[in-house]
């Protein structure tokens, strides 16, 4: 059965206030096509979570839709921080539960496998326990081991309402193929209420079949397939194309301040109806440059 | 002959130096990887690098702006995931050393990658742990890589975000956590820790710094032992590896 | 037109009858193979099949002798493993329809796989659970084929390899299991479950049998309502893709 | 560093007693040659495990090798019963903890993710359960859950000594590949405390660096690494070739008795001193009949 439908569409199943779980890692592979669309249809009040925070969250986050972040920390690797996450903790406009990247993945991989909790051996004595437990988070416990008697800090399996996924191969069911690390994507599909895939490529189901170990996300969990080519610009896909570097300083000048923000959204999001403009906005000649080689994939 | 070199080229020297062939290493941003594959590719050729988000011994041959870049993964033996490294390898209890880079550190090894400033007043919240915890928490024992200044090498930092050895003494075991710091390599010394109050030892100075140099620029007083060795000059070769096949654009080693 | 079909090929088609678009199936060795490609070439196309080693959707040229033949596997949409199928699809609560084939089973659909005779005293050990047991326990729902004898629908079975309702009424509940079985297909009859007792109801005979042949062939008495249906032949269509292209070689329906 | 070696070397590293977790499914890419080796070289007191039994585990428990299996059942497909486990079970001769597939997989998850313990809802109210309480299993407990107080049944971690796997690819570090569907073989290398390799093909460091994705088994978890062509026969490799459906039968017939399977034993085990010995006394007419055709893999 074919899921493929319109960027417009699929951003349009998210309910306010959902829990969306964001395929990013710090300037790969993020859902910027995703986040800008959700950023002109102004859906708020959302929870984002992932392993290791990336462009996509800050991008929502600095356009004000969003409420609370899971995560283990991030970056824009050596091009900045990430800005308007660090700026909304600091003015205390957005919740953070602040984790480690492995106690994350445990909390999805707990979702995935529909475990009641996980036990794990980070997070002990460090300040990001403290800062859980200070809060009263509700999603750490302890628990005994009945093999050993030792005492074990446990986590809540963590269950996104959406996980969107930015691939690079998919066919129209969703059954698809990530490229490179995979970081914590396969166990955020899995852990997900539902799953929406934007794709580089859409390929038949007969391409799928033909490589069967390499279908990392079964269409089963999949509910909208969207086909998007350049959709992570200007974060990197690998096998596809490079990060923007000129692009990323802009950003990471514009994250500086809120105004200069509200410009950046006013110029690169909301005067663009969809991600075509945005991309004929940066130039085919920028774009084209960007494409990967195919024998490194970068 | 002299040879001449940065403060950060020796960093990734003693950094390698402390690697040890078979070894499993994970390692975290910044010089730690410069570091790790100068070993790889100079006394520790069967030593295993490993990338949390799930890259297993690359060979890159451009540098890249950081992990998320596809450039670090290049010729990589395994692409896996966060649970396949950080689960199954670190969390499993096969990760020899654990590598990472610190903004602020304790005399006790305790790293701080979170809040830079008074966490009950003004403060400037950072890039958080990572897969930092996990290394520092899960791996047999861990090297630190840092800069020699007072507003680094503090007394009390605003928050551990990667526990060393927490409050000294037997604390970290307490906490229910093995391993802990061998190694801060800084650009001024090197340090370990004394086996039993967990206190941050001086055991060398690079070349170029007296010892004063070193203490004045700390927040805390390491323990002095009666002899300080200096720390050994990079190689001709080490150096001609950093500057031609690792890091030729000074990503790193600017 | 009468069309001769065998009783094994009415249990096929009854069971895919069961079987619904959409949904997603985890299915057992044997006659549930059949059954579930037959819905899913007919009425029921975007059904997804689950195989427990971690094969979903294939579409087989060949008839395979189980499971493990790469036959069952060819053209399949993904290939994984165990922890993928019976931990994030099954044990996550993905599964709305378990399909089960059962050397025993009782008036409450607990199955058994594991040991024929007496436990206590002589007993043959058989195939044991597999995914059975996990299928059971998990999903959403469970059909259950089986022959239909007298020394196979038993009022007690030596050992509950695969939970049913257990001793009826709530005990599955309390057990901590959700779901339970829905249809038990035999080669004379299909049954379902009284919601509340949760004993096993007569719900439709196959064409060919009586009541007596049903009940006479059996060790414990079903729920028997007034009116009892024949169960619904396999249409013209149904038989032909069986015939020709899901087991030509009368491996399961020989 | 290489690790290849002999087989003979290879099995020599296993100690009597050892646990071995064994990588066959019923009667596919089972371990043969590696079991006919530690049979000539008689290795006693064995524990083995895997999800599902097959013919490797069988092999092993009539030639009396076998102290106790750790599985979720078994069989050789259409073939028949695995004979020989079960009498073994029957007369009290083999110690057996019965489970089903997804709890034996979740015990080596729990082992490869150095879980204290992992939580499960298979098992309940059925008679394998009641067996482990019967016999005071040392590798069940229950817990409750923190964050809902429900009691749940937790399993202990399986951490056999040596996983044995047999693979399609490999190069001589131990960096393996698994072609087709992969069942417990993953779980069951990252739990055990080392991995002994048998590939049908060892390749170059640099293939494997070609396809990163497709290494399943990285090569740091592997002591050991045997090439053996046809090494799983007379059971089936995936893309490599079929199962003897003639032998299958033949050893069926053989494990019906333990007279029978004594001569089994003596003809196609300990008169062969290796596999490729063995292998000619099948004749290469069969071998060369069973070989996969590569567009449907079998």
């Amino acid at each position: 059965m074919s899921k493929l439908c319109s960027m417009s569409e699929a951003v349009s199943s998210i309910k306010p206030g959902a829990h969306i779980s964001l395929p990013g890692f710090a300037i790969t592979r993020c859902a910027m096509a995703f986040a800008h669309e959700l950023i002109r249809q102004q859906i708020k009040g959302l929870t984002l979570s992932q392993c290791v925070g990336a462009m996509d969250a800050d991008l929502l986050v600095g356009a004000g839709l969003v409420n609370k972040v899971i995560y283990g920390g991030g970056s824009l690797d050596r091009f900045g921080r990430l800005a308007n996450i660090n700026r909304g903790i600091e003015n205390g406009t957005l919740a953070a539960d602040e984790y480690s990247s492995l106690s994350v993945a445990f909390r999805y991989l707990a979702g995935a496998l529909g475990l009641p909790f996980i036990p794990i051996r980070s997070l002990m004595g460090s300040d990001l326990l403290n800062q859980l437990k200070n809060k009263e988070s509700e999603d750490i416990a302890s628990v005994d081991d009945p093999f050993t008697g030792k005492d074990w800090l446990v986590l809540k399996p963590l269950i996104p309402d959406v996980a969107v996924m930015h691939v690079q191969i998919s066919d129209d069911e969703g059954n698809a193929v990530i490229l490179g690390p995979k970081w914590d994507n396969c166990e955020q599909v899995k852990a997900s209420e539902r799953t929406i895939i934007i794709a580089e490529h859409i390929v038949s189901t007969e391409i799928i079949r033909q490589n069967p170990e390499s279908t990392c996300i079964p269409g089963l969990f999949v509910s909208h397939v969207v086909e998007q080519p350049f959709g992570a610009y200007p974060t990197s896909v690998y096998r596809e194309y490079d990060y923007d570097s000129d692009h990323m300083k802009l950003y990471v000048e514009s994250s500086c301040s809120e105004e200069k923000f509200a410009q950046y959204l006013q110029e690169y999001v909301f005067t663009c109806k969809d991600h075509w403009q945005f991309l004929d906005k940066i130039g085919s000649q920028i774009l084209s440059t960007l494409h990967a080689d195919s024998l490194k994939g970068y | 002959m002299v040879i001449d070199y940065s403060p950060n080229e020796l960093m990734a020297v003693a950094g390698a130096r402390e690697l040890r062939d078979s070894q499993v290493v994970a390692v975290g941003l910044g010089l730690p990887v410069v570091a790790s594959f100068l070993a790889k590719k100079t006394h520790a050729p069967n030593m295993t690098i490993l990338f949390e988000l799930g890259v297993i011994d690359p060979e890159p041959v451009d540098c890249g702006v950081g992990l998320a870049d596809p450039r670090v993964w290049y010729r990589a033996k395994v692409l896996s995931s966060f649970v396949d490294i950080l689960g199954s390898v670190l969390h499993r209890g096969r990760v020899d050393v654990g590598f990472l880079g610190g903004l602020e550190s304790d005399e006790y090894g305790n790293l701080n990658t979170t809040l830079l400033g008074d966490p009950k007043g003004q403060f400037k919240h950072m890039v958080g742990s990572g897969g930092a915890n996990d290394i520092a928490s899960n791996a047999k024992s861990t090297i630190i890589i840092m800069r020699h200044e007072a507003r680094k090498l503090r007394k009390t930092i605003s928050f551990i975000t990667s526990p060393g050895y927490l409050h000294g003494n037997d604390s970290r075991k307490q906490a229910g956590l093995c391993g802990g710091p061998s190694r801060v390599i800084t650009d001024k010394a090197i340090f370990g820790f004394d086996p039993d109050s967990k206190k941050i030892v001086l055991l060398s100075i690079h070349p170029g710094n007296t010892l004063e140099d070193v203490v004045n620029t700390m927040d805390f007083e390491p323990i002095i032992p009666e002899k300080i060795p200096f720390t050994e000059p990079p190689s001709a070769e080490q150096l001609q590896i950093i500057r031609e096949e690792i890091d030729p654009g000074k990503m790193y080693l600017g």
